[in-house]
């Protein structure tokens, strides 16, 4: 079966995020106040063939460690698409 | 495709050119030959309405050996070397998605570098934007340098200079074009000399088809900017620099160790281009077979796989023999390489999908024989209005100090600093003098020769007066590269004009084209290719007739060289040329004035030659310690760059006679200001004179000021402060429009 | 006369400053050897460069991918083993995914590639590229990069500090450190950090674009030389 | 009230995603096989002072649409976390 998993990864808190904050301080002039605390992480998709979803989402974490987050400066959380179906853009059901 | 028109229409192309396809076929054109027609046959690919023209350029020259006709044109510069150089706009793509407009830009001239089997070794950058003050232009802007930056610097050719230019037109219409510089070894050029043999294959190497840019560049680039709004706007392309340096290096590979008979970038019109060109190129014919073709999408239709401008992708001509080796080099490189098909007997291309023939139609009739329109040219009403407007005389309000920080403070003028720091100019250890200097000075690697590049383009002349315009972009190129000490060779350019059905555009773009062709001919910088990118224009709003010349240099001992800034204290300071009241369509007059209008400068080309010989020979015999050419803010800002790079400041006395404005800002032609040492001042004024070049000692230099005679002085410091300064703030914020307006 | 010591330069895909290395290292009197970075072999060098450039377009991450190709296996074994390995730019990228060095880089705060000649002063001569320096020797180089901010948790940067892990910052012309030179942002202006051994050190500037006099300035001259004899005297 | 909210912004389907496809490219050599379709997009999340949910959302539906994406190669999807508890990292809820 083929499970369209997903990995959301974030700089850990207490780092400082350049881009957010560019984006935050960029709002007030372009009219937009009331917001804050902008932080930009990455959503990564994929498909990964597995007999079952737990194998998958198995999968996918083990390549979230070594791979797709560096330990040292981010943490990741991993979902399948079942799990979050709301959360999609239509086709990626 | 909308469906409320013929299908031929709907694909750009006339009811004539239907006509003239169903004379060459003999019978009905298929859906999947219209869409090749119709890409092959857009102004973008075919030049149908700028060729008549271009012909009149002057091609030929001593070290030309590849001119106008291939990917790109090629100059000997000795010791068996090779340089290829071409310039391309990508304003289109770049005015809707600014990043990957630019980026794409960048990798579609690198392509067309490596398709002649030459290694890139730099990058230049024309641009032109609307005013910083608004909010879309910072956009644009931002992006574009950042697109140029992200995929120049990720496959690791420097970008060593360009240009950037601000003005109205720009706003609905930005200018992007870059160009590339290449060396090879002469006996490595891929040209269309090569010799190919029947039974050839063609393999299609790099990266896979997707639906990205299905007619993209030559769409966009075949319209105007309203017409794309809503249709045409999937078809901007992402790159992907990472794949195209693999490229870069397996075709280099590939030619390198002779594996190859011919090879093709795949640009504008994709597949189609690629494979007619090839084909007509080789005076066979072809047959290709489309299920081979890796696909990024499975449910491709054949026309979007003929016409996908999917980039990162190169076309080889390999014998059956040389096939295995051939792949063993992509494999290496990570690179996919398919056989997608052969060269066969006759001049026929004919194109399968499913073991069925879907399009079958004469090579030639694609990449040769596409239509020619000697479209109507008319003079712009309110020409010679503007011309009389001239503001030379005009009374000044403004003090000399304020006129002087204004022209120095225009975006026009100030620092590109931030633009060019976010180069790597670096990289391949070549460059002896980059971006900030006149022309980009890149040695030959293992040798003391080096290449001078510059790209100059001349908008606000060229409004004034499109034949002057050209003309002294064609100048000026090539007097940055004199002023560096270096010969100038030839010329690549990118023409940037409104839309050609309109007679007033058809009228500069001729005039353009004279201008060109008579500068390069008397300066002797033969035009050994470009590109013509017409409808640049939207609503009511055209850019100005901006013909960029990408111009060739070279220095015999890079030791040699003279760069822009005053070395040290105690030299003595030289106008060299002649200073007219000559204010028409210069910075002051715009800025200070609020003026663009008037009289373009002259230009005469045996002062300009003459110019050139002295500073070319001053640089041999080591007459300079400075050499700085005298355009956008006249003698003014030329002395103030040269105080500000050299970070020291000078005394300088003015001839009396003539208004102060007319000469600190005149941009009259043909000039430049120089320094030396008190000990070779009497040779260089006799080698001035020799050539009868003009020459004025103005002052010396030293101490933290400018001294402009009794008029002002101002600190470098302060100068500086405001030359670097103005971008940066525009970009912070300061001086724009408020938000929402 | 001792012989030439033999500078490995790994190529990665996407790497760019890797001739550029085997040039200076040349030019400085070594012998720079190319290895390839999906081959499990070192050839025998007496030091290791991991260049510049943009493995596999540093995508996802800089450094990320190219720090699990098969050569990084026998660059970590040869480091275990007390060898010299330099990471230059990208190579430093690399060297902190593969945690062989303390810390990692980021998108540079002021969020644009940067280009320029800027200072460093030399913080320990306890490194293959600073053992004939004194600290307080400032230096000239290029940086050129767009993710070369380095940052480290507070710990992590208490011990990299406490420790003496620094080994260049970025710094003025007269060696003073403050905000304007700081060229990326980086803690506490660094711009260079080795291991615990002293073996293995990255910085983000290029040594080997500083070399060459007719092409700028040469701070990179005695970063080299340092790293020819330090190589020379393991042998 | 405060609401975190969450971006999620990607290239068009269609489009090339070259980060994805190097990812997945890497994949196999370091042993992991059986997963394709790799894309990589943007997580952006932000904190929203607003008088209902609904405002928040619509607000940073605006400044998605202005600010984070360029429509014509992006598309975007705007969630409060109220509507996706599990989906987050502990302490964004
Ligand atoms: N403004 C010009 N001046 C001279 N030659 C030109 C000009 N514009 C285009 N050409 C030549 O016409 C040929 C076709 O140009 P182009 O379609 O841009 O090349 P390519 O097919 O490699 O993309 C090229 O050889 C180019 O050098
Ligand atoms: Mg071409």
């Amino acid at each position: 079966m083929r499970f369209r998993c997903r990995v959301e990864v974030e700089l850990k808190p207490g780092l400082l995020d350049p881009q957010g904050k560019a984006v935050e301080g960029s709002l007030p002039a372009m009219g937009w106040t009331n917001v804050s605390n902008v932080r930009i992480g990455k959503a990564i998709w994929m498909d990964v063939e597995a007999s079952d979803e737990q194998t998958a989402i198995a999968r996918v974490q083990e390549i979230a460690e070594r791979l797709l987050s560096n330990p040292v400066i981010e943490r990741f959380v991993v979902r399948s698409v079942e799990e979050i179906p709301r959360l999609t853009f239509e086709d990626h059901a | 495709m909308p469906s409320d028109q013929p299908l031929h229409r709907a694909l750009g192309l006339t009811d004539e050119e239907l006509e003239a396809i169903r004379t060459t076929l003999g019978r009905e054109p298929n859906p999947n030959e219209l869409a090749m027609y119709g890409v092959m046959w857009s102004e973008h690919c075919s030049y149908k309405s700028s060729k008549i023209y271009l012909r009149t350029l002057p091609t030929e020259g001593r070290h030309v050996l590849v001119g106008p006709g291939q990917d790109a044109g090629a100059i000997d510069i000795g010791d068996g070397l090779a340089v290829v150089f071409k310039m391309e706009s990508h304003s289109h793509p770049s005015a809707i998605e600014p990043y990957q407009g630019a980026a794409t830009g960048v990798g579609g001239i690198v392509r067309d570098i490596v398709a002649m089997g030459a290694r890139p070794i730099a990058l230049l950058d024309p641009l032109m934007f609307g005013p910083l003050t608004e909010e879309r232009n910072r956009w644009l802007f931002e992006g574009v340098v950042a697109g140029i930056g992200g995929y120049g610097n990720c496959i690791g050719v420097p970008t060593v200079g360009g240009e950037v230019h601000f003005a109205e037109p720009h706003s609905t219409n930005p200018v992007i074009n870059v160009m590339c510089v290449g060396v090879a070894s002469a006996d490595d050029l891929v040209t269309a000399a090569r010799e190919v043999h029947e039974g050839s294959l063609m393999v299609l190497i790099g990266a896979a088809t997707g639906r990205d840019g299905i007619g993209g560049v030559s769409v966009l680039a075949s319209r105007t900017i309203e017409e794309d709004a809503a249709e045409t706007r999937p078809s901007v392309q992402i790159g992907d620099p990472f794949a195209e340096k693999l490229l870069i290096e397996a075709c280099l590979e590939l030619v390198r160790r002779d594996l190859l008979e011919g090879l093709q970038d795949l640009g504008g019109a994709g597949l189609t281009c690629a494979a007619s060109e090839s084909t007509a190129r080789s005076r066979m014919g072809s047959e290709i077979d489309l299920d081979v073709v890796p696909l990024r999408a499975p449910d491709l239709e054949i026309w979007e796989i003929l016409t996908s401008e999917s980039q990162e992708r190169m076309l080889a001509i390999v014998s059956p023999d040389r096939l295995a080796d051939v792949r063993e080099v992509c494999t290496k490189w990570g690179l996919a390489s398919s056989v997608i098909g052969k060269l066969v007997a006759g001049g026929g291309l004919a194109v399968r999908k499913g073991g069925e023939v879907v399009a079958q139609v004469p090579a030639r009739s694609l990449a040769d024989e596409g239509p020619i329109y000697e479209r109507p040219a008319r003079q712009p009403r309110g020409l010679d209005e503007l011309e009389q407007d001239d503001p030379t005389f005009s009374t000044v309000k403004a003090s000399p100090l304020d006129s002087f920080l204004t022209v120095l403070a225009s975006p026009n003028v100030a620092s590109k600093r931030w633009v060019w720091e976010q180069y790597d100019f670096l990289v391949q250890g070549g460059t002896v003098a980059g971006p900030g200097a006149d022309a980009a000075i890149v040695r030959i690697e293992g040798a003391l020769k080096a290449l001078a590049l510059s790209t100059d383009g001349k908008g606000r002349f060229g409004h004034l007066n499109p034949y002057l315009g050209a003309a002294h972009a064609v100048a000026e190129a090539a007097r940055n590269v004199a002023v560096m000490g270096a010969t100038p060779l030839a010329i690549t350019n990118c023409m940037n004009f409104g839309n050609p059905e309109r007679p007033e555009v058809m009228w500069q773009f001729a005039e353009s084209v004279r201008g060109m062709a008579d500068a390069c001919s008397a300066l002797e910088t033969p035009v050994t290719g470009g590109n013509v990118s017409f409808y640049n224009e939207s609503g009511d709003s055209s850019i100005w007739p901006t013909p960029v010349i990408g111009m060739l240099g070279l220095i015999e001992d890079h030791r040699l060289l003279v760069r822009p800034g005053f070395t040290g204290p105690g030299l003595v300071v030289y106008l060299l040329g002649e200073t007219f009241p000559e204010l028409g369509g210069s910075e002051f007059a715009e800025v200070v004035l609020g003026k663009v209008a008037g009289r373009a400068p002259a230009l005469d080309f045996d002062s300009e030659r003459a110019l050139h010989r002295v500073l070319i020979e001053g640089s041999r015999k080591d007459l300079l310690a400075s050499a700085h050419d005298c355009s956008e803010g006249g003698l003014a800002v030329a002395l103030a760059e040269s105080a500000i790079t050299g970070n020291v400041g000078f005394a300088v006395a003015l001839p009396g006679d003539v208004p102060w404005y007319v000469t600190l800002f005149a941009e009259s032609a043909s000039r430049a200001v120089v320094s030396t040492t008190l000990e070779a001042a009497a040779a260089l004024e006799a080698l001035a004179e020799e050539h009868h070049v003009p020459v004025f000692p103005l002052g010396e230099t030293g101490g933290p000021r400018m001294v402009f005679d009794s008029l002002f002085e101002v600190t470098v410091e302060e100068a500086r402060a405001v030359y670097e300064g103005t971008i940066p703030k525009l970009l912070a914020g300061e001086g724009r429009s408020a938000p929402g307006s | 006369m001792s012989r030439r010591p033999r500078i490995g330069v790994v190529t990665f895909p996407g790497s760019l400053d890797d001739r550029d290395a085997r040039r200076a290292v040349a030019a400085m009197g070594g012998e720079g050897v190319p290895l390839w970075h999906s081959h499990s072999d070192l050839q025998g060098v007496d030091a290791v460069i991991l260049p510049g450039g943009f493995s596999y377009g540093d995508y996802l991450r800089t450094g990320a991918i190219a720090r699990f190709a098969p050569i990084m296996e026998e660059v970590r074994t040869f480091a275990d083993a007390g060898g010299p390995v330099v990471g230059i730019c990208n190579g430093f990228q690399i060297l902190c995914e593969a945690q062989l060095l303390p810390g990692a880089l980021i998108r540079n705060r002021q969020l644009r590639f940067v280009c320029r000649f800027v200072d460093v002063r030399v913080e320990t001569s306890l490194s293959p590229l600073t053992e004939g320096l004194v600290p307080g020797e400032v230096l000239t180089v290029p940086v050129k990069h767009g993710e070369g901010q380095f940052v480290a948790g507070a710990e992590e940067l208490d011990r990299i500090e406490g420790e003496g892990l620094v080994v260049f910052r970025y710094c003025a012309p007269d060696g003073s450190f403050d905000d304007e030179h700081n060229v990326n942002g980086s803690l506490d202006s660094i711009a260079g950090v080795r291991n615990e051994v002293g073996n293995v050190v990255g910085l983000m500037p290029h040594p080997e674009h500083a070399v060459d006099p007719d092409v700028g300035p040469t701070g990179g001259q005695p970063m080299l030389a340092s790293l020819l004899s330090y190589a020379l005297a393991r042998v």
